[in-house]
């Protein structure tokens, strides 16, 4: 087992112990945070399927985020309203059927932003998907059917056949098992020959060419597959909150998602579970000490990104090595 | 009188797109010479307003205060060039990203800490209030008509700057080979430091213009940030024609979409709702233009070379 | 000897409260203290302080967070004041999207949730709940007043709002009460700074009046380019473009502007002039609309803590019902969804020496009720 | 007579006013190698980039076993068979000199959208990889990141490469730059070897290996051909002897 598998394995089992002390301590609330952790991790993962792997900087996953809670709100709000969707289709506050939904949906929008959008690269690449995103936000805001700006509540929290979601500790590991998927997942794609040309890409996108492989193909797959990811976690975060709203679409969640993954380690396993763990800690500790706490948290950054290249997972395990 | 209205929109639009230029003329300057991708411009142009309006209030004098903001914001600019951005020359653009939006934070939060969260006041100087009689009988103000005078003016001074001035041969040079003017004993980091102040003060400038427009207030700078990273982007990043251009493109195409599509939908659904629609139409219109011109042409209308 | 009567008459007393009702209760506040709408939670927090000061009750415990106008901080703010904090009682959200996202779950945990600003159409409709008060208003009311108001003096206004679901509800609630003909009605974008080109379209128009609401920075700029536009037309909206918040920003571009609130500085009651004295006293500013509001809030809690425990949940809300304070808006009762009966005025913007302020010229409604009512089944 | 490999004919190619290729043919044909030689400037990068697709000429075909890959852009013409090295090492520099031959053998069998086999126990990647390295002896250095291997390690992992994508015809660019003479020697030998695989069309500066080398050499200057034919042409041609010997001299 090398080191870093160890000190991934660490970090997980670190998110899990948090909910397990909070129901022996009665303080309900952390499993609450950590919920939190392992939502804002999962969306973290995909896209450091995008950006760790295949070095495609995207400033507009919040989109992605935004579309798969608006599938959870949407499907929800029609089953609680026994309103039909268009075409006839029933609403559903089934979570399986809701998942597949927000995964297919980001994904469909991540083909058409991605068909686009990696026709450029670089600061370009970065910008245009800004620009997405900010269109599909202002849509949203501007869109009355689902509540605009006001967003969408969602009742009753949704079902998963089997497991009483309205039990924090319940819904932990249900957000706790995708996140451990996600990881595997993201493990396999890493590993595997698709990972192997998707990493030539964001390494030498001309050898890559050069020997044969299309990077265009290998990195539109990745988008998708990555926004796919994040649009999983999106319809999670609906749930953890009962409530979706544009500000999950808004540039401060892309953000976000980018920071929580330059924290914990760039293209590392476990970079996205340790970053999203120390953001939550950190703007709930500090936001509970005072109102400026993100004056903090930009220092904070400033000081990763000049001083600790590689994040937490980096600190600890030390270089990246492929076989 | 639709064609007088049609004139005033479009000069709206003109002001509009040459506020754009301020803003990413120097964005694009700080691209195309140091390779670097700052969010925190916007934190700058906040620098210039709060500097301006904080100087009015103390002195009664707006020009003074217009004074002010150039020197605060090319000093906040140097001092950020100083402390952070220099050493990020030589990184990923994942780096510069992250830690120009950990300078927003600090700067947003920082700005608050000191002048609270109610926004400051800041008004036109009387010289330039009041407004020209356009022809079909309507009327222009003239704070806007100097707006787009000072855009015009900073635009031919960049044209000057960089291709009649040592200054803007250095730069040129930086542009095309960061070695190669090391070599040629050119002081490549006081260069860049100047490059950077000059890039800060332009949207100190905007931002002391546009807060008497509008309010000054943290925060104020995001939103007109996003446009100048549209701007550039469609414009061709590096090039200050580019910039422009893509620039006036930008005020033109926002400022007569708002104004045109909800007519335009008028014309078969009710007025309510072509409102409603048209708005959310008009506010998606520059991104999809965006995406049409990289679609065509993916780095933009003036891509610089290499 | 009669001192330690009176002592012990005076002790029986509390004691007997106490013996009913001196339970202890918990406020959990939410509202903005950071980013761009900071200085409204600023002064709801100032206020309810106030208003806790003033009664120095020892048995009420007031927790306070920053939900940075982000709704799923909000969110989890109120997970955390529930789960850990124990809250019994949450309030202090201003803005709509934030009380949507916080309110149904909270109310459905059994939490009372009472609003000192947001008053968002389905609260007061359809999703009505018993454990949600609205202390502030419905968010169509000070818009409806406009409305009423402007079929005085106006036939033709041109109306706009952002384009968002208050915006809508603004216009919406505006022209349920005008009658006259609209010269026009234009939804801008959320967060617009630049209103020239609407300003050029109202000016072609042919308008004689201009309603509009636009929050926050908004309506700053847009009431400062309406004045350096040199269009000459008499401007109107609801309160929050001309709170005390905003004003000094605004300067004198905002003289004259007609707007309505269920409340001004110099609403002539006992309990406001008290109200406005200990705000200036303890802050050094005059307090604004969400000001007065919150405290309306803070006293309503403190009345139904004098008349029942909160751990007997339907008696607690009963007292809140019986709105038994001394509201600085005057007359103040509940309607069936647990929305105000309130008047609604329209104020002036006015300069008292160097400050601006507003003054009341009219009274558009007495005991206005919202449109929603009739759907809420509770 | 073997149709040629390779066959370029009237190429142009036009910077602004400068031409950087000018009406140049030539051709590749089987078991040969063919030096392209001339001095800096002469076009010699330029025509490369239009032989692999990185550069599409103004007018002018190119002919690949036979077909117009005119049309074609790089990974299908490397598809097709054309294995090019780069004058400045090009790989990917955080893999393993055995990921990096790994790479091209997955490309060579087109399967790059599997998702879920680890690369690293899938045998009919890593086994073909090794053999390859073996040849270029490079064998002993397998798993060490490319970034960390020597300059002429590059060089050779860069010809591994090629070869792993069973290229058809080679496109070395300057595979000596930078080499010791130990190592040139070592890499003479080995692409002396080499051409019975695939001919190989070699741009290169070191003129004693071009020399030993080459079957037949082209001299480009100023974009255009100015001579071709066997070493013994060249050596006694007057005007490479005046445009180019001469000026290195």
């Amino acid at each position: 087992m090398t080191r870093e598998t160890l000190i991934s394995l660490a970090i997980v089992l670190a998110l899990l112990a948090i909910p397990l002390w909070a129901t022996a301590a009665g303080e309900t609330f952390y499993i609450t945070l950590a919920t939190r952790m392992a939502i804002l991790a999962l969306a973290a993962v995909g896209l450091n399927i995008a950006l760790g792997l295949g070095g495609l900087v995207s400033f507009g996953h919040a989109a992605f985020f935004g579309i798969g809670g608006y599938a959870a709100g949407i499907l929800a709000s029609h089953a609680f309203n026994m309103e039909p969707l268009p075409f006839g289709l029933p609403g559903t506050n089934a979570m399986p059927v809701i998942w597949i939904v927000a995964i297919v949906a980001s994904g469909l929008v991540a083909l058409a932003i991605g068909a686009i959008s990696l026709r450029t690269a670089g600061v370009y690449f970065i910008m245009i998907t800004l620009a997405f995103a900010q269109m599909i936000f202002y849509f949203a805001i501007s869109w009355p059917a689902y509540g605009g700006e006001d967003g969408l509540s969602i009742f009753v929290r949704n079902q998963f056949p089997g497991v009483n979601t309205l039990n924090g500790l319940s819904f932990f590991f249900v957000c706790f098992t995708l996140l451990i998927a996600s990881l595997g997942l993201f493990s396999l794609l890493r590993a595997s020959r698709f990972g192997a040309a998707l990493q030539a890409a964001r390494q030498n996108e001309q050898r890559l060419a050069t020997v044969g492989i299309a990077p265009y193909r290998i990195r539109l797959a990745a988008f998708v597959i990555s926004a796919m990811v994040t649009g999983l976690a999106g319809a999670l975060f609906a749930d953890l909150n009962r409530f979706v709203s544009p500000s999950m679409l808004s540039w401060h969640m892309s953000g976000e998602l980018i920071v929580l993954i330059i924290l914990g380690g760039v293209g590392r396993l476990a970079g996205p579970v340790a970053g999203a763990m120390l953001y939550v800690a950190f703007e709930y500790f500090l936001g509970g000490i005072t109102e400026r706490w993100q004056l903090f948290l930009g220092l904070l950054l400033l000081a990763v990104v000049l001083f600790a290249r590689g994040g937490v997972v980096g600190l600890l395990a030390g270089k990246a090595r492929h076989g | 009188m639709q064609t007088a209205l049609l004139i005033e929109q479009i000069l709206n639009g003109l002001q509009f797109g040459v506020m754009l230029f301020l803003m990413a003329a120097g964005l694009t300057l700080i691209f195309g010479v140091m390779g670097l991708i700052n969010l925190a411009h916007g934190s700058l142009y906040m620098v210039g307003a709060f500097a301006c309006a904080t100087v009015a209030a103390a002195t009664g004098s707006f020009w003074l205060g217009l004074v002010a903001s150039l020197a605060a914001a090319a000093a906040a600019g140097a001092l950020m060039e100083i402390t952070v951005i220099r050493r990020l020359y030589e990184r990923d653009h994942l780096d510069q990203v992250l830690a120009t939006f950990a300078l927003i934070l600090v700067f947003s939060e920082g700005t608050r800490w000191i002048f609270g969260s109610i926004p400051l006041y800041l008004n036109i100087p009387p010289l330039l209030a009041g407004a020209i009689p356009l022809p079909g009988g309507s009327a222009y103000p003239l704070y806007r008509v100097a707006i787009i005078g000072v855009g015009i003016a900073v635009a031919i001074g960049l044209h000057l700057l960089i291709t009649r001035t040592r200054l803007g041969m250095r730069i040129r040079a930086g542009e095309s080979d960061r070695e190669m003017i090391g070599a040629l004993g050119v002081d490549i980091r006081t260069l860049y430091t100047v490059v950077f102040a000059l890039g800060a003060a332009l949207a100190g400038l905007a931002g002391a213009m546009v807060g008497a427009l509008q309010s000054v207030q943290v925060g104020m700078g995001e939103p007109v940030l996003i446009l100048a990273f549209v701007v550039i982007v469609i414009g061709g990043i590096g090039s200050i024609h580019g910039a422009l251009v893509g620039a006036l493109l930008v005020g033109l195409i926002d400022t007569l979409g708002r104004f045109l599509l909800p007519v335009a939908l008028a014309t078969f659904m009710g007025p309510s709702a072509a409102a409603s629609i048209g708005a959310s139409v008009a506010s998606m219109l520059i991104y999809v233009f965006m995406a049409l011109v990289l679609a065509i042409r993916p780095r933009g209308l003036f891509a610089a070379a290499g | 000897m009669k001192t330690i009567i009176a002592a012990g008459i005076v002790g029986l007393a509390m004691s007997v409260s106490g013996l009913a009702f001196a339970e202890p209760v918990k406020i959990g506040m939410i509202t903005t203290l950071s980013g761009g709408g900071a200085g409204l939670g600023i002064d709801v927090r100032d206020a309810f302080a106030l208003a806790m000061k003033q009664a120095n009750n020892p048995d009420v415990t007031v927790v306070t967070e920053d939900d940075a106008m982000k709704p799923e901080i909000a969110v989890q703010i109120a997970d955390k004041m529930i789960q850990s904090d124990k809250v019994d009682i949450l309030t202090g959200i201003i803005w709509s999207n934030l009380a949507m996202a916080v309110v149904p779950s909270a109310t459905g945990q059994g939490i009372i949730y009472i609003s000192p600003n947001a008053g968002p159409s389905p609260l007061a409709g359809a999703n009505c709940n018993a454990n949600y008060f609205n202390v502030a208003y419905q968010n169509d009311n000070f818009h409806e007043a406009m409305g009423e108001y402007a079929n005085k003096d106006y036939k033709k206004v041109y109306i706009l709002a952002p384009n968002y679901p208050a915006g809508k509800d603004s216009l919406t609630g505006f022209k349920r009460f005008y009658k006259g003909e609209l010269a026009g009605e234009v939804y801008t974008q959320l967060g617009q700074t630049d209103y020239a080109a609407e300003i050029a379209q109202i000016r072609a128009s042919g308008a004689d009046s201009v309603f509009f609401f636009l929050p926050g920075g908004m309506g700053i700029a847009f009431t400062k380019q309406w004045a350096q536009s040199g269009v000459d037309l008499p401007l109107m909206g609801p309160a929050f473009s001309f709170s005390q918040d905003v004003l000094p920003a605004i300067g004198d571009a905002a003289l004259g502007v007609k707007n309505s609130a269920s409340w001004s500085p110099d609403l002539d009651n006992e309990a406001n002039k008290a109200f406005v004295e200990a705000f200036q006293a303890e802050y050094g500013r005059l307090p604004s609309v969400y000001a007065a509001q919150s405290y309306d809030t803070a006293n309503l809690i403190l009345s139904a803590m004098g008349k029942a425990g909160v751990s007997d949940k339907d008696a607690f809300k009963a007292a809140l019902k019986e709105a038994d304070f001394a509201s600085v808006r005057g007359s103040f009762k509940f309607n069936t969804n647990q929305h105000p009966i309130q008047n609604i005025y329209v104020r002036e913007v006015v300069k008292e020496g160097d400050v601006l302020t507003n003054k009341i010229i009219d009274t558009a409604f007495e005991n206005h009720e919202d449109a929603y009512a009739k759907d809420c089944k509770m | 007579m073997a149709e040629p490999v390779l066959k370029l004919s009237n190429l142009t190619k036009t910077f602004g006013a400068l031409k950087a290729t000018d009406d140049v043919s030539l051709d590749l044909k089987p078991g040969e190698i063919h030096a392209l030689i001339g001095p800096n400037g002469a076009g010699k990068s330029t025509l490369i980039h239009q032989i692999a697709g990185s550069l599409r000429p103004d007018t002018g075909s190119i002919r690949f076993l036979g077909h117009d890959v005119g049309a074609l852009g790089v990974p299908e013409r490397a598809r097709m068979g054309l294995g090019r090295t780069f004058q400045i090492s090009s790989l990917t520099p955080e893999f393993s000199a055995l990921r990096n031959v790994m790479l091209a053998v997955q490309a060579r069998q087109g399967t790059s959208f599997r998702f879920f086999r680890p690369v690293m126990r899938d045998r009919t990647l890593t086994e073909p990889a090794m053999a390859m390295l073996e040849r270029v002896g490079l064998a002993g250095r397998a798993a060490v990141p490319a970034a960390e291997l020597s300059h002429g390690e590059r060089r050779q992992l860069e010809i591994a490469i090629a070869l792993a994508l069973g290229s058809k015809a080679f496109l070395l660019d300057e595979p000596m730059a930078g080499m010791d003479p130990e190592g040139s020697k070592t890499l003479t030998g080995f692409l002396d070897q080499l051409r019975a695989e695939a001919p190989i069309l070699l741009v290169e500066h070191d003129m004693d290996a071009v020399f030993a080398l080459a079957d037949r050499i082209t001299v480009l200057v100023y974009g255009r051909v100015i001579a071709t034919g066997t070493v013994e042409d060249i050596r006694n041609d007057a005007d490479v002897r005046r445009a180019y010997l001469g000026e290195e001299a």
